[in-house]
């Protein structure tokens, strides 16, 4: 390389072969892109299979061995009631644990102990959550296999360390002038935590916890460990109704013996689920948007 | 320290400050005048760590007039003045050792709550920081928190009178005070911490944040607000501290309170050679 | 009733993969006309059915591809569950391979039993010389499920034993894909799953000693199609009769498995006599445990 | 002289503390749901171990929990793991770590801004949609590509989806210890004339190895633990691999430990025997393994942010 | 500006900095000695977007001579800098207008690669910025880069030895850069920067982030280097500029060069009041 440059710089200073240079540039790109282009191929495909299979009946009908009188109406439901129960037990566990380790949580052993330990439990694979629900939900407490309880606190557990986490960064985005202001006033912590640093911390806290219920409702491991049934045909009338959800309903339909439910009715309960999933998803953007201007 | 010793005199009149203030203060060489104390600090020593960033302080200040802080940057000026509402506590490391009395109790009695001290003082900080509510809101925080409930509105008003706001805000009360200029947001906090009429007011570096129009406003209203509250300002702009204060605290380097006496006294004839050098910018 | 209205509106099935598509079927209907009766289902094989559920007093109906075992019975007791036997439709267990298997389209009994059990031949050529010398790749139903029982029985006997290295599972799905990917394998599931996928794989037929008999609805039912073929049972608990919603849906059952319905999903339905019976007997359990 | 009234108020006091000690509860929740994930999974996997030597659970090469003749070795799921993990590794590492260069190092600060989010969508896709594409679609591309004999249920796949959905855990976490080091150090290099391609390879992502090292490590526990994907696409095959023989770990079907647990719930086994039991036992080895790396990524990644702080 | 018009002269020895050298300069006014120009600028301006950071600068930095870059904060020291060997084409927002030759090449021309051009010119930061690798892999990085594989154990010993760096690392070559203090670290990025052996040397800032013995010891090392070296060094302490440098290029704020001369008649007869109020601290 150093041969190239030339001697006499009145010819310029020679040229650097920059071929490295570009075909690594190009490499990257497309390492970049390989992923999306790939799921984006998959999703248009199972888009285009599910035409003639989404449709109203689909939406409202209960499941059917036959493909063209299957329905998704009580996973879509199930889902759902799972998702506002997980809702209703990680918020306000979850701020709760984030505010004690952003605000009155000292730098000692204990607390970190306490993040490390949600750090990990943020990677423990959620077929291990399942057996804790099984064990737990189902065995100790006898809560009743596969019913919306049990289905929401094995999942609640299992998106808990990511709410918590969300919340944490949420809280330490509080500018400390806020809370100064606010202890200069005469404010007690509990006055603070309430008037100043919640409210502004707020949006992030919506934003993280809605992303992490659509982490919720696309479990599916956890479960089929508590042994949530194959199909359900009714909508669920109680905490302790059996309960299934979409997630579980396809992986139900993709095992049927006919290619109309494996290239059908599955992509139309694929599509169905990520609809469901993006919507939750643009609330939670929104929610950022609408209020970061504001900082 | 050099005047700590002197006895409060009955002359309620502070000393003017400005060029005609010189003859007087000269004249009176190390004699001073004084109110009645409000705030007193006694071996006052604040460690952070192992490091001591404010060093056996002894000081007394006045009431209802003017008190300035200077000093070259980190000589502790920000710490002594958080250690008289107790905002010290809030950081983990510091620790305080001595004395610190308002109107006769030591605020570092067991006894004492902090957050109780702490609704007696008002506190302004170097950039504006009002909350993301309405102004109102932000007026009526300390009442809020404070639990006084009463004739909130009217509380609101007269605060922001008194801050020299209220003209200028009178019909957006509940716009978020967020969306004020700089210089209004300020006001905007001195109005939220006089609300709750607290007996003293500490200002750190209130106007450094500040565009010069905004500057000359704060001080304006900082002299104002000498007529009824105990003010005490951490300021870096030497200028501003001749322009507004009636007595003058220096702190150099290490947290020593190098000298304390009328604001004229330490510009036109300090005692120390090092003041002398500070103040001249031949030091800091 | 609103959205969490009481327990009595459920009613909770487990049992049998086999039975399951008859059940589904009839389920689907009765909620489209009962939406607010909660029905929930689950395909975890007859025994499991019967052991974890069932028994164990946690469903109402557990769908079996055989009759109950004396040690199902005797757990049932324990526990205060009296099951009561209803067949629902006959089934034609169903041996399978890839339509380019084709060398092969009838197996004796004992080629069955030789292919199936514990060391016996590994390749195809074992069975017969002039077929290919490749190994066998065998798709089958997991140990614990009626199907696996009926067929041990019916194929392996009390002798042998049934080998252990082929795929088991409980998804029949997988057996389709599994045969239909290779052109050495083979496996059996319960008709319904070859009757859906004529054209990927391959029903064999079976010699019982009186010649080849296809898998067909005609075959199993007028008994030809032996030893394969099967009758399929729901048990519903005596004591869960009590509700008014497992009562209806029981009636409901019993009157849809004479019908279409079951044949739509593969198997064959109920003679009309038998399902009076059944129907008969339902009443009489009704009576016992309302009155 | 009165002195001033800063008395403590009681009820401000008590509820300040009450409010302490709720929040408090809520963090140790944290511990808690760890200790109950430790018991749930020992109370039984100590049962299985009283009818089943944990000698022959763990050196075992034969699973098969309901077949005769029954045999509880966990080497042939742990295999099957392994190949997921392997084939995963091989698609999402390389990716992963050539987008974050791309992302840090050369990408505009626009491009960055839709990319990511994009690339998070892949990390947010439910993984029983991944186990459906691997089944229905990609198995059949690749069978149709490559002239190979594709098993239905194989490694291939479901490694390549188990992989795609990893990339965003490397790519992310690698971006952000390769956003960490300082612009001084890239500065030096150009200053010496360096092309971006040296700055890149020999300044930025040596001095980010840890934070690339904890995000491989983070993303292939992930891998580990996938569950839906690898039970529906992966078959249901415990075997051990053969690593001479690298076609056969792939085209094949195996069972990873994960989808060996599915199985096992879903699967019909009668009361409490050592064949129900193995789900805990199974379950409690994968928690190890997977809490160790974990626990391993967050000490190797807390060292890097003090690195540059 | 002044002098940018005057032609080198043969006089190859520079002035000697000091106040021996007042006389000598004072008494040649305008008039200044020149050595074979190296680099030169004609009219060059730098705008960060709307913003012009560098105003129509003419300068002829001589060869082999330590020339000082000195003004107040922000006036554009670092940008002309960094136009030397475009490094400011990494800023996206910049953009460069004139010309700026080396060797009588226009850098800025199409055909010039700055990759290449910034072969020939070494630089050296504000604070050490060695990479976090061994101190032998530092200093052989540049050779590395550059495709100099021959012999490289030999130059990084020179490097070294040239950086006054040599006796005190000799036995840990293979202990990380990091570990070093900040003054040895900041003799290893010199060392680092001679060691592919450029034409010229730029130094923005070198000794700002070391205490003053690791200063004085960067200052003797880049008079030393001056001997082979076209060194050009930014510096905020004039006292620095004086000391070590032959020229000194005064800019102030606006990016205007206004003074360029030999350092001893800048620092005792400036010819602008603007220059003789920024050295002598009016101003600044
Ligand atoms: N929270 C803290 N932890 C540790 N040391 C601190 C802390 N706050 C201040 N210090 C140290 O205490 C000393 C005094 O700081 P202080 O903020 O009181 O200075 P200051 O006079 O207000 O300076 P400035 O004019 O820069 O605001 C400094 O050396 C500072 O580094
Ligand atoms: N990357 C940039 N983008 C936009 N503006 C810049 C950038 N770098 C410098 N500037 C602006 O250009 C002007 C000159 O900056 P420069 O860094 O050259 O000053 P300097 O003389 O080196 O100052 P200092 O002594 O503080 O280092 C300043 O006004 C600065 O704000
Ligand atoms: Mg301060
Ligand atoms: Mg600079
Ligand atoms: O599911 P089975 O019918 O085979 O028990």
């Amino acid at each position: 390389m150093a041969a190239d440059t030339g001697e006499t710089p009145a010819d310029g200073f020679g040229r650097v072969s920059r071929t490295k240079d570009v075909v690594f540039r190009l490499l990257a790109l497309a390492a970049t892109l390989i992923g999306i282009v790939s799921l984006a191929a998959l999703l248009l495909n199972v888009a285009v299979d599910a035409v003639g299979w989404l449709d109203w009946q689909f939406l409202t009908n209960p499941p059917h061995p036959n493909p063209y009188e299957a329905g998704f109406l009580p996973a879509l439901v199930g889902s759902i009631a799972i998702m506002l129960m997980i809702a209703l037990v990680t918020f306000p566990l979850g701020v709760g644990a984030a505010v004690y380790l952003e605000e009155y949580a000292n730098d000692g052993y204990l607390t970190r102990f306490i993040q490390l330990n949600i750090a990990n439990l943020a990677g423990v694979p959620s077929v291990v959550y399942g057996l804790l629900g099984l064990g737990l939900f189902v065995g100790l407490f006898n809560i009743g296999y596969g019913n919306v309880l049990a289905a929401a606190f094995t999942i609640a557990l299992l998106i808990l360390p990511i709410v918590i986490i969300s919340a944490q960064e949420a809280i330490r985005a509080v500018p400390d002038s806020q809370r100064q202001a606010s202890y200069g006033m005469g404010a007690t912590k509990w006055q603070t935590i309430r008037n100043v640093v919640l409210p502004r911390a707020m949006p992030g806290i919506m934003t993280g916890t809605i992303l992490a219920l659509g982490r919720a409702i696309g479990e599916t491991a956890p479960l089929i460990m508590i042994a949530a049934p194959t199909t359900v045909f009714g909508l669920p009338n109680s905490f302790f109704s059996k309960v299934s959800a979409m997630p579980l309903q396809i992986y139900n339909w993709a095992s049927y013996p006919q290619t109309e439910f494996q290239y059908g009715v599955v992509a139309a309960g694929v599509v169905t689920l990520l609809v469901v999933l993006l919507t939750i998803n643009s609330i939670a953007i929104v929610i950022r948007n609408r209020y970061q201007q504001r900082t | 320290m050099t005047s700590s010793e002197t006895e409060p005199t009955d002359d309620q009149t502070a000393p003017t400050p400005g060029t005609d203030g010189l003859a007087d203060t000269a004249d009176s060489g190390g004699e001073t005048t004084f109110d009645r104390t409000l705030l007193e600090a006694r071996d006052l020593s604040v460690y952070y760590g192992e490091e001591r960033a404010l060093a056996d302080v002894d000081i007394e200040i006045p009431e209802k007039q003017v008190t300035a802080v200077i000093g070259p940057s980190g000589c502790g000026k920000s710490t002594f003045l958080r250690c008289i509402n107790r905002m010290n506590d809030l950081v983990d490391s510091a620790r305080v050792e001595g004395e610190l009395c308002f109107d006769g109790k030591n605020v570092y009695d067991d006894d004492v709550d902090p957050v109780a001290l702490r609704r007696k003082i008002g506190m302004v900080f170097q950039s504006p920081n009002p909350f993301p509510k309405s102004i109102r809101d932000n007026v009526a925080y300390g009442l809020k928190v404070q639990g006084k409930q009463e004739n909130v509105d009217e509380k609101v008003h007269t605060a922001l009178e008194r801050a020299a706001l209220l003209d200028e805000v009178e019909d957006q009360l509940d716009s978020s005070g967020l969306d004020l200029s700089g210089g209004q947001q300020q006001r905007l906090c001195i109005a939220r911490a006089i609300a709750p009429d607290p007996d003293v007011i500490l200002m750190d570096e209130p106007a450094s944040a500040l565009d010069p129009v905004a500057t000359s406003k704060i001080e304006d209203l900082i002299e104002d607000l000498a007529e009824e509250y105990t003010v005490v300002i951490v300021t870096h702009n030497m200028q501003q501290a001749a322009r507004i204060s009636d007595k003058t605290a220096v702190f150099l380097t290490g947290g020593e309170l190098v000298e304390f006496d009328d604001t004229d006294k330490i510009f036109e004839n300090p005692e120390h050679d090092r003041v002398e050098d500070y103040i001249t910018g031949k030091f800091g | 009733t609103g959205l969490f209205a009481a327990e009595g509106n459920n009613v909770n099935i487990a049992g049998s993969s086999t039975v399951f598509p008859v059940t589904e079927a009839i389920a689907s209907s009765f909620s489209e006309a009962n939406p607010t009766i909660n029905l929930s289902l689950s395909k975890t094989g007859t025994g499991g059915g019967f052991g974890n559920f069932f028994c164990a007093g946690r469903t109402d109906i557990n769908n079996a591809s055989r009759a109950i075992a004396d040690a199902e019975i005797e757990q049932c007791g324990n526990n205060d569950v009296t099951p009561v036997e209803f067949q629902v439709a006959t089934d034609a267990l169903t041996v399978v391979a890839n339509p380019n298997a084709d060398w092969v389209d009838c197996l004796t009994v004992e080629q069955l039993r030789e292919i199936w059990r514990a060391d016996g031949a590994t390749h195809w050529s074992d069975i017969n010389e002039e077929w290919p010398d490749e190994p066998f790749e065998l798709y089958g139903a997991a140990t614990t499920s009626g199907t696996f029982d009926y067929f041990n029985e019916a194929i392996i006997g009390e002798e042998a034993n049934h080998r252990s290295d082929y795929h088991a599972t409980e998804r029949d799905r997988t057996i389709v894909q599994g045969v239909q990917g290779s052109e050495y394998a083979m496996g059996y599931f319960g008709f319904s799953y070859y009757s859906e996928n004529p054209d990927s794989i391959k029903a064999i037929s079976v010699d019982d000693g009186d010649g080849c008999v296809e898998p067909s609805i005609e075959t199993a039912m007028n008994g030809e199609y032996t030893p394969l073929s099967r009758p399929l049972f729901i048990y519903v608990a005596k004591e869960s009769l009590e509700k008014a919603a497992v009562r209806n849906f029981v009636r409901f059952y019993m009157k849809r498995a004479a019908t279409d319905l079951v044949s739509e999903v593969g198997y064959v339905p109920l003679a009309e006599d038998k399902r009076d019976e059944n129907l008969e007997t339902l009443e009489t359990t009704i009576e016992e445990v309302t009155a | 002289m009165s002195q001033p009234d800063f008395s403590h108020d009681g009820i401000r006091t008590a509820r300040g503390t009450a409010f302490r000690y709720l929040f408090m509860l809520c963090a140790l929740l944290s511990i808690l749901t760890t200790v109950a994930i430790i018991l749930t999974l020992l109370v039984d996997a100590v049962d299985f171990f009283a009818q089943v030597s944990l000698v022959d659970f763990l050196t075992g090469t034969r699973w098969s929990p309901t077949n005769e003749p029954i045999a509880f070795g966990v080497l042939p799921l742990i295999s099957g793991t392994l190949v997921i993990t392997i084939g995963s590794a091989m698609v999402a590492l390389p990716i992963g770590l050539l987008t974050a260069i791309y992302l840090s190092e050369y990408a505009s600060d626009r491009r960055r801004a839709y990319l990511k989010p994009a690339l998070e969508v892949l990390a947010g896709v439910p993984t029983v949609v991944y186990g459906y594409f691997a089944l229905v679609y990609v198995t059949p591309a690749i069978d149709a590509i490559l002239p190979v004999d594709l098993s239905t249920f194989n490694a291939l796949s479901a490694s390549i989806m188990v992989g795609i959905m990893i990339i965003p855990m490397v790519s992310s976490i690698s971006e952000d210890a390769m956003s960490a080091v300082p612009d001084s150090l890239r500065q030096a290099s150009y200053g010496l004339g360096a092309t971006k391609f040296t700055v890149s390879t020999s300044v930025v992502v040596p001095a980010a190895l840890s934070g690339i090292f904890s995000s491989f490590i983070l993303a292939l526990s992930r891998a580990i633990g996938e569950t839906m994907i690898v039970a529906i696409a992966a078959g249901q095959t415990p075997r051990m691999i053969d690593l001479t023989d690298p076609a056969g770990m792939f085209l094949d079907s195996i069972q990873p430990m994960t989808s060996a647990m599915v199985q096992i719930g879903t699967g019909d086994i009668v009361g409490q025997g050592p064949a129900y039991k193995s789900l805990f036992a199974v379950g409690l080895t994968l928690f190890v393994i997977t809490f160790v790396m974990n626990l391993i990524s967050e000490l190797v990644a807390s060292r890097y942010r003090e690195v540059y702080r």
